[in-house]
């Protein structure tokens, strides 16, 4: 069993980020998508609370959503990668659960 | 409608009153009680103000409906589930909610306590062991 | 696989039902299964036929109205959340005594009882919210 | 003293129409008037004729609708917040070739100049939102 | 010149209070409203930031609200007084400027 | 429509796309324009996203509308207020921001640049010395 969260709102804005890494289950992925993409940038003050979990689950942030806000793959977080909305789709198929961390 | 019973938990995250989210996750529940699936309730981070004690809306004109918590015991909603670390960030206890009870059919109808208490370890253990999280 | 797919928030206020509706349209691509799109909270301001953004803007109760039509999708808009919010059909503006209503193509109103279903039948539901 | 009143987020999801709506009421009580009352945002959603709130809760577009009937409130909605969003008058409708409107008594429709004015005019501007 | 911030946030879901506390001049006031009054109670963890501002600024809580959420007065922080909306009418004249902190 | 010139700042708090508070709040920047006023324009928090380069919505369908900060300078309207902490935070510098520029009438139409990064204290000062102020 492994879950898939979403995150969509800066963690710069609201406590969504931080709680839903508090929350994660080994194997997990999170994906960050809409505002919550910025939670994938580099040299900021959100940036250890993010790479501390990266040892246990994967983080990964939806590229569409970095493009809009024109955060390129210089300024992503080391060890973050990136993806479309099909593998959007094909990461909610391969994990058990969706949960939104809204 | 079908013989399938998967595990339903809702995650109320947020305040009441302020949105509406409370309010109207509290009616997803209500219906959804009538599916005889397996149901549990998850309060985390601000949701843990919705079981609060003492509400009193008459000076916003808006409907109280923590009264409605009281009743979920009878739609057989006996799984509600308070995150330790959340209430403590707020200065909040145990004593400061509601107490909410159910009656155990299998135990002569006895009176027991539908507020549970978890860490949040065991939060992320419950979210885990789910087949639908409906997010609130 | 069958997806079923939630959407909290109303359109062009927040982002989620445009993802809602890039996930959906990948999802269909993928070959999967869309078992029902359930619109709550304002959500349900998705599906009225009255918007008008402006020319240079996608229109969502369109691209939804449009996307259900080509693949039989089944829109369902939450009756609770849509009459606090002023959505109406035919039949429930008769019902409640209303001169109008502003249901778009392709959606239908009906209960929460729905979203329940959806989620007994879907092997996933994803939730778009805010 | 005059106040202006911005209201940016729609009823019963936030709670912002009720907080202004006694905000408003206290200053009329206290013998101040409202310069105006400025719908933006999904705060047009307020001023819908057709929601049906559950009968044991506040009607907010009745409460709005029978302040301005009471002391001649100026209940503006922007045009722009509101053509996306699906709130349209009689005019509106005509001219975007819709088959119908759903503004309620007492409110208008007008451009964000209004605003603007509200806030060169005002004592104080009063901002209720998300 | 004096501003009257209002914060309808609550503080342990957004940055909103953070934010206006890091903003205000001295002699300002700040109303807490809707969900912004979880910011004034006591032993909470964001009782020693606001706490830290209470020497330089007024800071009130809206009753209304307050009883909507059961927060009576021996859950409030020291020093923060309370209003209802006439009050919040009166303290809106007072000041010369409001800022609302959404 | 009236001799009252009043100091109007708008505060702009919140990313672009996930909401539509910063495209709004755009919208009423430039019918403000009109009104003969004196604007300041305020980023900080999440605001400050809103001024980054290379901004390309292509993919998620939403118009794309950073380049009309670009045309502020038509409007009439050159200050732009973005607080050094709120980038710092977040890992930007003014480097990462478009170039936006005005021409100064009174100086030969000489280009000069409207966004001035200030300091919180800076940007506290700019906030109690308004007449308007609107938050977005």
């Amino acid at each position: 069993m492994s879950t898939l969260h979403t995150v969509n709102k800066s963690p710069f804005a609201t406590n969504a980020l931080k709680s839903c890494l508090d929350h994660v289950s080994d194997g997990d992925s999170i994906l960050l998508i809409e505002d919550g993409v910025y939670g994938a940038s580099n040299n900021s003050a959100m940036a250890d609370m993010v790479k501390a979990k990266m040892k246990q689950i994967s983080i990964i942030a939806l590229k569409p959503d970095l493009d809009a806000r024109g955060i390129d793959e210089t300024r992503l977080l080391e060890g973050i990668s990136t993806t479309d909305y099909a593998g959007f789709v094909e990461m909610a198929a391969k994990h058990d659960l969706n949960q939104a961390w809204l | 409608m079908s013989e399938v019973v998967k595990k339903f938990l809702y995650v109320n995250r947020k305040a009441p009153y302020g949105t509406i989210y409370a309010l109207e996750s509290l009616e997803v529940v209500l219906i959804g009680a009538a599916f005889d699936q397996d149901v549990s309730l998850a309060f985390l981070d601000d949701g843990v103000f919705q079981l609060t004690k003492g509400q009193d809306t008459k000076a916003i004109g808006v409907k109280n409906f923590s009264p409605t918590y009281r009743a979920l015991g009878d739609y057989e909603v006996t799984k509600l589930y308070v995150e330790k670390q959340s209430l403590e960030e707020r200065g909040l206890s145990e004593d400061d909610l509601q107490e909410l009870v159910w009656e155990d059919e299998d135990d002569d109808w006895a009176e027991k306590p539908s507020i549970r208490i978890i860490d949040r370890k065991e939060m992320a253990a419950l979210m885990a062991d789910q087949d639908v999280v409906l997010s609130f | 696989m069958k997806f079923g797919i939630l959407i909290s928030e109303g359109p062009y206020t927040h982002q989620a039902a445009d993802s809602a509706l890039h996930f959906t349209k990948a999802a269909l691509e993928a070959g999967h299964e869309i078992e029902r799109v359930f619109f709550y909270h304002d959500g349900v301001n998705v599906g009225t036929r009255l918007s008008v953004p402006p020319q240079d803007e996608r229109n969502l109760q369109q691209e939804w109205s449009a996307l259900a039509k080509e693949h039989e999708l089944d829109l369902v808009i939450c009756i609770a959340a849509a009459q606090r919010r002023g959505l109406l059909d035919e039949n429930e503006a008769k019902r409640q005594g209303k001169d109008a209503n502003n249901i778009a193509d392709g959606f239908r109103i009906s209960g929460l009882g729905q979203l329940i279903e959806m989620g007994i039948l879907s092997d996933r539901l994803m939730t778009f919210g805010d």
